[in-house]
């Protein structure tokens, strides 16, 4: 309870987070960046950047595009791996009142169930995984893309995971439904979506891809249509908590996330723009709970 | 607590075809900005959402501005050439960081293409000893005066030979028989490449500033990086042009590309 | 050749559009309304909207949302049947010099069958079948989304069909390959693509959906990303001529899309904000080619 | 050949909370224009891509202007609010039928609700014979000297009954027995269907400007229907409220939302 007397908490499969803000994974770095700008005791949860087993380099540049309304990126995971992750991020993320997510990783299941066994170990709140990276074993479709995948990595990875796992879902599929039942009955304990949808962007002047991966993940306020009916497809179809992102800038556009089932949301690419972004959404939701009396987020969650 | 601060546009004039200088009012980070720093600009136009990074080509301690000089090359800096003496914008910095100044240098030699000259500017103010600048452009030079008037030796190279050396930089400084203590430089990547070999067969220690397309321009999002090895290792990392760099040694750099 | 000497002549499987610009079917009427703003003898040809056997009414009203830099609309194909279009719209169209594209829709095969064939022995040039409506009878799920559905109702159509085939693709599947190898096997002529994503707005103030429908295609500038992309892959992955669509406002747009591989592209959206949108599009085009000398858009085609 | 023409804002002033009314100058429009026909007004944020329709609120024939009085409800109208005289806006119009004006009625009673009020002003100026103008409002009134100056006899409910009668526009007018040969009505949907049924139970001919949500204004879209009948018939066809309204009669239309 805060001081205007506002419910803002949410439980994410047992974790309880303070209100339903997180970062989205992979624009928020660990939270230090950002730190200098906002004050992170105030956000639920800081979901960090994807670690994966070993150090990954990731793609060359140029890895940003800017769109209209949004961008793509093809950074490829880049990150120095669970151990310096563990070291160095979790003891600086601990100094503040917020809880930790941790975005996995992996290019194969025995790849994702490493990292997730050594992060039961370590100090953190919750695992997300992600599972839109291209899967090297069976030639680069994503895990994410395909329900047999998409459950039995969530079942693998469950049988290591202390802490509540989160299956994050990849947009690009025809049926978002489908995945997101597999997931569930592969263990999930909550699902957070959408990651980016895979989009291409060319410089007509030198006449090849912007970027050098030629495509990328696309996101920002530009694919917040598709976002939000793809969360409003899953609160339907699953009962397990959703976190709900892609294109999140303002505290209305959260509210839309929160009606259509949400309940958490994230904020990626508005960071980018804005510093403060995260903490403009949360200030946004208490507005728009005082306009209309509502004092806790569940009398107005997924009533769409 | 950092922000995006709304800066007074003092002016905002036409330099060359195409080619702003935008004098700016933001005290706060003209006393924090070093040269080689940059600044995020911001777009109105709600279609545009990520930050224009822009090198700091003039710092005014005292008056508190910063002066940024940039082309106009797509949509957003399109945007900038419009605005008007009076209006605001929206900057971020200073950002990066800047060159490392060696003042036991007594030979200093600047290297700068195109659009890579502005942050060189209040480079040359902080060096102490001689100055050569040899600048290479397409077709027409800027910012000689600037230069002259700090009291550095300009040198000009002009693809087209309208003004100056026809040929490039490092033509020009090969024709010129540069010889120095240390080499700063900041340009399109070719010329950075090509310079940073010259200078690696004379043995002069090269500092670079690299641009590279940015999403965030603070550090978290890993879109800007570049290749860097521990000099005379093999391996490289991906490091980020706008938290580790935008100056790097060549020396350090892979120059694949 | 006009005075320029710029050749923008484009073959579609056999029919010769006078330049690469066509308008995206349901943004455009049959371009009585947009007739006045521009002159329809300029246009390389008028996609007209879907036409079905009998009268459509439609989805109920609201049927239109704005996004960020995009809309939302749920139409749902209404028309008066082919006989009416037939009657009335071909006449007016014949007037012009320039090509007639006749988008199809249909509830279950032998229903597109019913239209193309009436329109066999009409006065049009090209046929785009549009395999995004809902199949009624499998209950639902488009004929667009599933590769063996979307083989079937090609091949069946194609008997019918005397003017060459266009099939228009959803974007909204795993792998627009797949779909699209489907259909030229099938028997497609030419592709179009993309149709629209299927999103979602919320009015947070009335907590309902935007749309009476609820959800929507989503169209615009803010889709370009995900549009550029699947021409790009399907250009790959086929041989036959593709017509590119998705948020199409400039001739830099434009460009983009030849450089991915299609032979000509679709305005949509952008009429309404617009609606001398495909001049100018076609204006962008003989600028860029003006500015590096390209005499013909052969030079530039999926170089990318 | 038609177009969008940029139009000059020759006032654009806060007639009420919320509520601006704002003047521009446009010759083409103005000479062309009939009570009851709307225009498109677009944004200038790139990131709003589909056109406002406003209905004509008064036009000027002589001066070339029309007035325009719109409600600020979201951002497009937020954008408009906040755009200075001598500054432009870009407009496409007049769009739609207006209303089948019926010079030969004796007793004209008009029924405007909130922001529906506006193009009932430039209506009554065309109007013979008596005119009562009903209005309601949720709690604060507008534009009734606009109507007073024509001549036309005005009376007001607010649901919390800070101006006039205290309750519905239905209500009032049934309080004042009010009676007359035809109703020309605009406002809320809830709102015309109550008065829509007042008037079939007393045999008055009405005349009802609907509005939805549309992207292009000119009919091509087939976005903003509304369900409307034959006279007495069953079946119903999606009309465009674009192109085919915005005024139809009240027993055409299908009142079952
Ligand atoms: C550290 C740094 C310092 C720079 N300093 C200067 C300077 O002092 N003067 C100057 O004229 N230019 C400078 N640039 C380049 C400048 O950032 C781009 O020219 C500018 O972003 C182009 O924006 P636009 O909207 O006009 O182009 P658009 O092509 O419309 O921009 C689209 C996107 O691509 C990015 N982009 C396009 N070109 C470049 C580029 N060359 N480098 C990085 N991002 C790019 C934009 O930032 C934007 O995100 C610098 C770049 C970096 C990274
Ligand atoms: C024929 C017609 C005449 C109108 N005349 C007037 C008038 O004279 N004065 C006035 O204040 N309002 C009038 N309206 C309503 C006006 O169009 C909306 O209030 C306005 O579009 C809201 O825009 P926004 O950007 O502020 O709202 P937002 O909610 O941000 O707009 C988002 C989208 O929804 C549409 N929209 C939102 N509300 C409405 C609505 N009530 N009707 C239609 N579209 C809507 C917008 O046009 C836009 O496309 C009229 C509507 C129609 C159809
Ligand atoms: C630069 C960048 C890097 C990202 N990295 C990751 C990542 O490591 N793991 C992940 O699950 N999602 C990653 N994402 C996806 C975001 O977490 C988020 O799902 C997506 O961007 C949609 O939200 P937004 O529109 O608010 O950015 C990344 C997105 C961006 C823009
Ligand atoms: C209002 C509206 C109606 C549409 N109706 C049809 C249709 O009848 N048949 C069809 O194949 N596509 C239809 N479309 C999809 C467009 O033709 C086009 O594929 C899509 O809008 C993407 O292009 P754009 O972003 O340029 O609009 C419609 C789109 C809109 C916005
Ligand atoms: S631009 Fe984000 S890390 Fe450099
Ligand atoms: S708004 Fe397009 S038909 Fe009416």
């Amino acid at each position: 309870m805060n001081k205007e007397n506002l419910n803002l908490k949410v439980d994410i499969a047992g974790v309880e987070l303070k209100n339903p803000i997180t970062t989205a994974s992979g624009t928020f770095g660990s939270g230090r960046e950002y730190g200098e700008f906002i004050d992170l005791n105030q956000l639920g949860a800081v979901t960090v950047k994807g670690v994966s087993s070993i150090p990954w380099k990731g793609n060359p540049a140029p890895r940003i595009a800017e769109t209209y309304g949004g961008m793509l990126n093809s950074v490829g995971l880049q990150n120095p791996g669970v151990e310096e992750f563990i070291k160095n991020d979790i003891p600086f993320l601990r100094q503040y009142d917020t809880k930790i997510i941790v975005n996995v990783a992996g290019k194969s299941i025995p790849e994702y169930c490493e990292v997730v066994e050594r992060l039961s170990s370590a100090d953190i709140d919750l695992i997300e995984l992600n599972i839109s990276c291209p899967n090297v074993k069976e030639g680069g479709v994503t895990f994410g893309t395909d329900v047999k995948m998409a459950h039995k990595v969530t079942k693998e990875v469950k049988r290591y995971a202390k802490q509540p796992l989160i299956v994050k879902l990849s947009p690009n599929v025809t049926d978002i439904t489908e995945i997101a039942r597999a997931v569930v009955e592969g263990g999930a304990d909550a699902i957070s979506l959408i990651n980016t949808l895979l989009g291409m962007a060319i410089d007509i002047h030198k006449r090849k891809p912007i970027l050098a991966n030629v495509v990328g993940g696309f996101s920002g306020p530009a694919i917040k249509p598709v976002a939000l009916r793809m969360v409003y497809q899953v609160a339907k179809a699953v009962s397990v908590p959703i976190i709900g992102m892609g294109g999140i800038a303002t505290g209305e556009d959260a509210i839309e996330f929160l009606l259509a089932g949400a309940k958490a949301v994230a904020v990626g690419t508005a960071n980018f723009r804005n510093p403060r972004a995260s903490i403009d959404v949360l200030e946004g939701i208490k507005e728009y709970m005082k306009l209309y009396g509502i004092k806790s987020l569940d009398e107005i969650r997924a009533i769409i | 607590m950092k922000e995006i601060k709304n800066a007074l546009v003092v002016d905002n004039k036409l330099i060359s075809p195409n080619i702003y200088s935008m004098t700016l009012d933001i005290k706060d980070i003209a006393q924090k900005a070093k040269a080689g720093q940059f600044v995020n600009l911001y777009c109105k136009a709600e279609s545009r959402l990520l930050p224009r990074p822009i090198s700091i080509c003039e710092i005014d301690k005292e008056k508190g501005r910063i002066v940024l000089v940039y082309g106009v090359v797509g949509k957003g800096t399109e945007e900038f050439g419009n605005i008007k003496r009076g209006e605001s914008i929206e900057v971020l910095g200073p950002l990066g960081n800047g060159f490392m100044i060696d003042e036991t240098k007594r030979k200093n030699i600047i290297v700068g293409g195109g659009l890579g000259t502005p942050p060189l500017v209040e480079l040359v103010k902080h060096l102490k000893g001689e100055v050569d600048v040899y600048l290479g452009f397409r077709s027409q030079a800027m910012l000689i005066e600037e230069f002259e008037k700090i009291g550095a030796r300009v040198h000009i190279a002009t693809d087209d030979g309208l003004e100056g050396f026809k040929g490039n930089v490092l033509e020009l400084l090969k024709n010129n028989n540069a010889v120095g203590d240390i080499i700063y430089s900041c340009g399109p990547k070719p010329m950075l490449k090509a310079v940073a070999g010259w200078a690696k067969n004379n043995n002069i220690p090269m500092q670079v500033s690299l641009e590279e397309r940015m999403a965030c321009g603070i550090g978290a999002c890993v879109g800007c990086v570049c290749k860097v090895k521990e000099k005379d290792e093999q391996d490289w990392q991906h490091k980020k042009v706008c938290k580790d760099g935008p100056v790097f040694w060549s020396d350090e750099v892979v120059w694949d590309e």
